[in-house]
């Protein structure tokens, strides 16, 4: 409702911490600019380095500051760029599926049921105060040739021989990354779940629901905030993990991300970098807002 | 209304814990009557409609509505509906797919297409299929939340406190139309309410509830007019209690002696069982007189002076010390012309119609469960 | 103090041992160390405008830092060590470049075919073994260009062109690589995940660095390297560089650098770490037993015999780099 | 309901996933081994007893501990205004300022981690510590201003109304009302941002000088594997030094709350 | 109550962006007094009872308290304090350090203490001093938030709705204590409601708002007998609302035509300021007298048929349906004996004094800001 100009600040104040009724807008501005301008400051330098430097040249360890598309050019005709594109979205969005999946029932089950929800959610956390890095060893020991998962199928004759499809491949790098990433998917949608009105619920099964019909009625459209919300947190920084694929991908798991990372390491081409994070920030939006769009109209469309 | 019950409560009894959140309520409900859990806030009437309803089963007792036991039957197996409090109008949907909701995969999608526009005329809210959940004013989400439970036909109504939110002018026009509606229909309507005027203006029957026990159920005149305890008496309406002594019991009266106004006799009050020496007895503010002289047409009259006036509009109540009784009496005087002025401190005649002094049994201690 | 002087390293080359003398000269401080994990990383740092004293690269890479502009020529003369150096290695191309020099090497190794000996026999085992198909899964290349095209050279029979392969021999090589990629297991991108698999029998065969064979012995896993360097083998050098950033005195870095090259240090590094140092005198004071133990008992032969990972030229590097890329999406 | 939901089994069974992997540290952390793969070579408290010599991994922690407490700090401080201003006040650009502050989540590290040196660079601040903590705000910020927005949520703005109807100025009611009453939101922000800090390596490595954080260190080793079971050994501490802690914590908030009541 | 203005209103408007919540406030406030803003939901009260305490800056206007101009000086620093709606007890502080709050750091520790145990005494809650914010009933909160902000010896207390969201009994006693309290401290309370019984039983005056604007500022009972328009009358108790036309306008008289009752000659409402041909005029439904046969003492009379029956407990209200009258008109009955009874359908006639009709003058239009 608030339409004042942006310059009204209130009155001039006399002085000293008194509480003062400035208008609202001021306020927010004053209280979230701190935040605001350090994020924004943070991430225009970052942008803005990139958008110059996708329209210069590299020739060995000079740059060329002639602008030119050249580099646009050369990474939107490479087969290449588009195969590791469409397969880091992929396989990103397998991850997100996969955590999602999974983290849904927990978050769920700590809403809905747990008696002791901070315990719940500690519990959760914990795992994740030791270093990535030991975690993805910890993991390829659990997956690996020899590994508990192939030991314990053996033993129990399950299986004659050490599988070799659970390590180094597409599984491990989703199996590895919904681990990774179970804490942020479970708390955006432990909270939309939690704010949900326990009466919707009792409305949806007085007018005749089963449990199921009612969860897939009721709980589960108004939960798309809180899934589209972690999606997003997963999906974006999983198209730009180079780490993981390279630990557990095999040599199939290559990404876009990885491809980004030899132009700005070991080709040292700054500007063919920059322009391939540039198209993947694109796709990547591109896809997120697809995303968002079908999440939101799905959800409305369950009725 | 028929005399057929519709729904029995046979000893329902609900228990929290160690919490006796409902015990020994026994109630039968009618065809077509409009019912009211009346009672003041944490009583347990959310926990009895809720019993009904099914989301919750009592500890003892049984339901059965229309002569079934609904033992294990859950809330989406029973013939009954509810308007929550809070309306509980899912906000994913607007108005017409909520109001489809109940019916949505199990009857044709034409069917449920003229269903809900009948019922959105029904409750006034005609064309207002497309509208979104958060664009609707509270009386509008009233009306839907009605709607979403009627489209279901179902045999028994409940409403738990459904007008509690709305302001005053709204909360009229809504008593008035839902009142209609339901006798036009001809539905069994289960409303619980806090508000008593709500309740006697709307319901055909009240169950006046205390600390988890249904206390009375009868017509709101007969309860205005007989209630059966200290507690029903000052819940409805304002009631002056004064101690009393029987003196003797003779065919349905009492002879007593009544603080202040001195011996008569009254009827026997046929709600109250225990009797005793020490009773208490009730007057409503409207049926005494108040003079400035003393009255010569009264049965028993007393002096006294006003300590207190106040102002309801309609009617004027004075509040009369009288030496010797604790409470100041609370006198009703109609507000015509605003001719009756008596002022704090002018010393007054009260008179008495013996007939309207009402028996209210053994004073009885209030409950554990009664808080500030 | 010892401390002002900064060192950009690989992590645990921060060994008080590797430059006692330094520490004994400087009121028994170290230096103080940043670190990285890759070449890459570094050199990304450091163009991004990190700046330190001395930085730890290898042969390979210092064509491009020179080029970059970010290291400055070595004086000889200050280095008091540089007679007692092994003297094939002062002519190493990368350490050596356009008659000056800019590298001091401290480290050396090897980089070659480590396989299983309980799965495969020392007379079987040979690069072109790494294309057959029995050995689907069951291998593993470093996920470096570099590395790569050293082996797929030396398996073509062209290692000794290595630094500049023509057009033709660029595409032998590339099709060796395109002949393993169905085989990998996977690229690995560090030492530790190939020694796991090696280890657990997930891979059978890995082009990989000496010390991963050194790590698999002490861990007892019957595992060796493939030594004969008529089959093909490869050897790196690794030293310090003065970077043009470096802000403290020239007496103080040239001390680090003659303590990393003390005879001393280097019996240190051979004796507790199993590398090979720059140092000839070190070898005579090492203990012979691990020299022995770790394969480098006779480093002339790897001087003369191996591929050198010299500095490749720019645009074979580059070329190299887009084309493995490629290989390794199964392009 | 005697027989476990289904949901119960699950939930126990994500725990198990969740917990599978940090389980195996502990393990290998008394393998005689460097190589981190069955079989286990044999058992030994050798790690351990040689933690106290490995001083710059010991620094790294400290240096980690240190960028992680103040990284928490000035994330949380930050995070409770805008917070604040985004639940409490409506205005324009509000919907704009929120997904800004939520960006940082979504850009490739690598991409604001070298960007961000030069940035630094540029403005003449050295890569250190001090670099490493300001990224690592930026990057735990968004986690921050979430939760404290929710503990916001269930704040009633009256409380502070009512402090300033007393007689109290703005630094007052801060104090003596919103503090204590968003506080378990103020922990729970401060623990998670903590949490992401301390596991960050991409921003770490660009910003940090001559003192790695622990993460940096540990990837600067994979060069040197041998020294992996150290660093395992130290991991097992730490998790099992923060499982301490946060029982310590709850219990001493069950005696808080009973105290105060 | 003396006759000092302790808080004056001039011409004060708050705008929120576009939208007028509150304009032209004109209000003069005596020491002492107990003065209620009424009005329905959304009218603006909260807006004007928050500039008063100084969490609003009017955007135009004085707003001045003791004689002192109020601009500028912030909420802290006001002589004012408030009860809030919420009430907002410090949940992390226990009862007695709620109270002491606005004293700690200015009043010595000893005198804190002393105060505090005497505000407590006060609002009866002695003796409660440890006890948890959470654990506290409704009523006790609300004591606590009185007696937290009495502790301060404000000059002007000012209470947001203290009472919605407490049950009818502790309401009714709430109202009594509160009402006390005031008249025993002597300060100044102004009270926000939309509860008219409360507004009318605890008031010296009461000031009625309606979309931002306040009609009408009187005591209960003038307010009663001669609301100024059509919003204030309905608000305020029932009304009939008949149109009428002006014949003739004489010495304060005026001649009318009205429907149904025909022509009578009332008094001219002074509050009414614009006047017109078309009018419309109120009779409240106690002034109305109904009878089976047509009364013969009446000026004024009308035939009509019982179309419903409300019982309210004191009275008894009928309505009527008269031919050419949209609305049926209602009729208040004491509840004497529940001797008169007529039920729905039987044919009655209603007697009035004209007296009793009053001028309400032209009916206005409803503003957009209603909503349903
Ligand atoms: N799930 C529960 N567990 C424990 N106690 C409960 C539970 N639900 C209700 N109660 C208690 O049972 C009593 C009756 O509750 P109920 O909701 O039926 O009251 P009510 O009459 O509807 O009151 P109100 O008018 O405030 O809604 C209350 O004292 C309440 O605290
Ligand atoms: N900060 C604000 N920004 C915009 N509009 C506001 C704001 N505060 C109040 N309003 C609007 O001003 C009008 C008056 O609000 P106010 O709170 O004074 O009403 P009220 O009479 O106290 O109503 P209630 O009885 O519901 O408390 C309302 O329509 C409300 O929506
Ligand atoms: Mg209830
Ligand atoms: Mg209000």
């Amino acid at each position: 409702m608030d339409n004042r100009p942006l310059g009204d600040l209130g009155r001039p104040g006399r002085g000293g911490p008194v509480f003062k009724p400035r208008s609202e807008a001021a306020r927010g501005y004053a209280l979230s600019s701190p935040a605001t301008a350090y994020v924004g400051f943070l991430v225009a330098a970052p942008l803005v380095i990139l958008i110059t430097y996708s329209f210069w040249t590299q020739t060995y360890v000079t740059l060329d500051k002639t602008p030119t598309l050249g580099n646009y050019r050369a990474a939107l005709s490479d087969p290449l760029v588009h195969h590791l594109m469409l397969r880091s979205i992929w396989i990103a969005g397998a991850v997100t599926l996969a955590t999602v999946v999974l983290a849904y029932p927990i978050a769920y089950f700590i809403a809905m049921k747990a008696r002791r929800k901070t315990i719940w959610l500690l519990l959760i956390t914990i795992p994740f105060w030791s270093s990535y890095l030991l975690r993805v060893f910890a993991w390829k020991l659990i997956l690996g040739f020899n590994g508990v998962m192939n030991s314990a199928l053996l033993g129990l004759g399950l299986i004659d021989e050490p599988l070799d499809f659970l390590l180094y491949n597409e599984f491990a790098v989703v199996l590895t990354l919904a681990h990774a990433w179970a804490p942020f998917a479970i708390l955006p949608i432990y909270v939309s779940l939690q704010k949900i009105d326990p009466s919707l619920l009792e409305a949806a099964t007085d007018l005749g629901n089963s449990p199921l019909q009612r969860f897939l009625r009721v709980t589960l459209p108004l939960t798309v905030p809180g899934i589209i919300a972690a999606s997003l947190i997963i999906f974006v920084p999983t198209v730009g993990d180079y780490v993981t694929p390279a630990l557990v991908g095999g040599s199939d798991g290559k990404m876009i991300a990885n491809l980004i990372q030899v132009q700005f390491g070991a080709a040292n081409n700054w500007p063919l970098g920059a322009t391939l994070s540039l198209l993947a920030m694109m796709s990547v939006g591109f896809v997120a807002i697809v995303f968002v769009i079908a999440g939101r109209g799905l959800g409305g469309r369950i009725r | 209304m028929t005399e057929k019950n519709i729904i029995e409560l046979k000893g329902v009894e609900k228990r929290y814990g160690s919490f006796l959140a409902a015990s020994g309520i026994d109630l039968d409900l009618r065809q077509g009557e409009f019912f009211s859990l009346l009672g003041p806030s944490g009583c347990g009437k959310t926990t009895v409609l809720r019993m009904i309803a099914g989301f919750q089963e009592p500890t003892q007792g049984a339901i059965l509505i229309d002569g079934q036991d609904m033992a294990g039957v859950p809330a989406n197996n029973r013939p009954t509906n509810m308007v929550f409090q809070s309306y509980a109008i899912f906000p994913h949907l607007n108005v017409a797919n909520n109001v489809a909701y109940g019916l949505r995969g199990r009857v044709p999608k034409a069917e449920i297409d003229a269903r809900v526009t009948e019922a959105l005329e029904m409750v006034e809210l005609g064309g207002l299929h497309q509208r979104g959940a958060n664009e609707l004013s509270g009386g509008q989400r009233q009306r839907v939340a009605l709607a979403r439970a009627l489209i279901m036909r179902p045999k028994v109504l409940l409403l738990d406190e459904p007008l509690s939110a709305l302001d005053k002018k709204l909360r009229e026009q809504m008593q008035f139309e839902m009142r209609n509606l339901q006798q036009s229909l001809g539905i069994t309507f289960v409303m619980v309410t806090h508000d008593q005027y709500e309740a006697m203006t709307m319901s055909d029957r009240i169950g006046v509830m205390f600390d988890g026990r249904l206390e009375q159920v009868d017509t709101p005149a007969t309860l205005y007019a007989r209630p059966c305890n200290r507690a029903v008496a000052s819940f409805i309406g304002e009631m002056n209690i004064l101690p009393a002594t029987v003196l003797e019991e003779t065919g349905g009266m009492l002879s007593i002696e009544a603080a202040g106004f001195g011996r008569m006799r009254i009827e026997r009050n046929v709600n109250a069982t225990d009797r005793a020496r020490d009773i208490i007895v009730g007057i409503r503010p409207e049926q005494l007189e108040i003079k400035a002289d003393k009255p010569a047409d009264y049965p028993a009259t007393l002096k006294g002076k006003i300590s207190n006036v106040a102002f309801y509009g309609e009617n004027i109540h004075y509040h009369v010390a009288v030496e010797n009784i604790d409470k100041p009496i609370a006198v009703s005087v109609p507000n015509y012309f605003h001719t009756v002025d008596f002022n704090r401190g002018d010393a007054v005649w009260l008179g008495l119609q013996v007939a309207s002094v009402i028996d209210l049994g053994k004073e009885r201690k209030s409950s554990q469960r009664e808080k500030t | 103090g010892g401390a002002d002087l900064s060192v950009f390293d690989w992590s645990g080359y921060e060994d008080p041992g590797f430059f006692a003398s330094y520490m004994a000269k400087y009121g028994n401080e170290a230096p103080s160390y940043s670190y990285f994990g890759s070449q890459e990383e570094a050199f990304t740092k450091l163009m991004s405008g990190f700046t330190a004293d001395l930085a730890h690269p290898c042969s390979d890479a210092v064509r491009k830092w020179v080029a970059a502009d970010l290291i400055k020529p070595l004086d000889e003369s200050k280095l008091t060590n540089w007679a007692d150096m092994l003297p094939e290695i002062k002519e190493v191309d990368g350490i050596v470049l356009d008659g000056k020099l800019y590298m001091l090497p401290f480290e050396w190794g090897n980089t070659g075919l480590i396989y299983r000996t309980d799965k495969i026999a020392a007379d079987a085992v040979s690069l072109q073994l790494l294309a057959d198909p029995a050995y689907a899964g069951k291998i593993a290349i470093p996920d470096a260009a570099s590395s790569a095209y050293a082996l797929a050279s030396l398996a073509t029979g062209n290692g000794a062109d290595y630094t500049n392969l023509s057009d033709e021999q660029f595409k032998e090589a590339s099709d060796f690589l395109r002949a393993i990629h169905p085989n990998m297991r996977f690229y690995w991108s560090d030492a530790g995940q190939l020694d796991q698999a090696m280890t657990s029998g997930e891979i059978e065969m890995g082009w990989a660095w000496n010390q991963s064979e050194l790590n698999l012995i002490w861990n007892e896993v019957p595992a060796a390297m493939m030594r004969d360097v008529d089959k093909g083998i490869a050897t790196w050098v690794c030293g310090y560089v003065h970077l043009k950033s470096s802000t403290t005195p020239d007496e103080q870095v040239y001390d680090l650098l003659n303590a990393l090259t003390d005879p001393v240090s280097g019996q240190y590094i051979i004796d507790n770490w199993g590398y090979p140092h720059s140092n000839a005198k070190a070898f005579e004071m090492a203990d012979q037993a691990n020299i022995e133990a770790y394969g480098f008992s006779d480093p002339k032969s790897f001087f003369e015999g191996s591929l050198f990972f010299d500095a490749v030229t720019p645009e074979l590097e580059a070329k190299m780099l887009a084309e493995f890329e490629r290989i390794k999406a199964g392009f | 309901m005697k027989r476990p939901s289904l949901l119960v089994i699950y939930a126990f069974a994500y725990l198990i996933f969740l917990y599978l992997p940090v389980m195996f540290l502990p393990l290998f952390s008394f393998n005689s081994g460097t190589i981190v793969a069955f079989p286990i070579k044999g058992w030994t408290l050798d790690w351990y007893r040689k933690l106290g010599e490995q001083d710059t991994l010991i620094q790294a922690l400290w240096n980690s501990l240190g960028v992680g407490a103040v990284t928490a700090l000035l994330a949380t401080a930050m995070g409770l205004f805008a917070a604040r201003a985004f639940v409490r006040y409506r205005f324009r650009g509000q919907a704009a300022a929120e997904g800004l502050v939520m960006l940082p989540l979504v850009i490739p590290g690598i991409i604001v981690a070298s960007s961000m040196l030069v940035l630094f660079l540029f403005l003449g601040l050295q890569p250190s510590l001090v670099t490493v903590t300001l990224g690592h705000t930026f990057l735990a910020l968004p986690f921050a201003v979430s939760i404290l927005k929710s503990a916001f949520d269930d704040f009633d703005a009256s409380l502070e109304e009512a402090s300033y109807d007393l007689g109290c100025g703005v630094f007052e009611t801060f104090r003596r009302v919103t503090l204590p009453v968003v506080a378990p939101g103020i922990v729970a922000s401060i623990l998670v941002t903590f949490t992401v800090s301390f596991d960050e390596f991409v921003l770490a490595f660009f910003l940090s000088g001559n003192q790695p954080t622990l993460p940096v260190y540990i990837w600067s080793q994979i060069r040197f594997p041998a020294k992996l079971p150290n660093v395992l050994a130290l991991g097992s501490i730490l998790l099992f030094a923060s499982v301490m802690l946060l029982v310590l914590a709850k219990y001493f908030q069950r005696r808080s709350t009973t105290r105060d009541v």
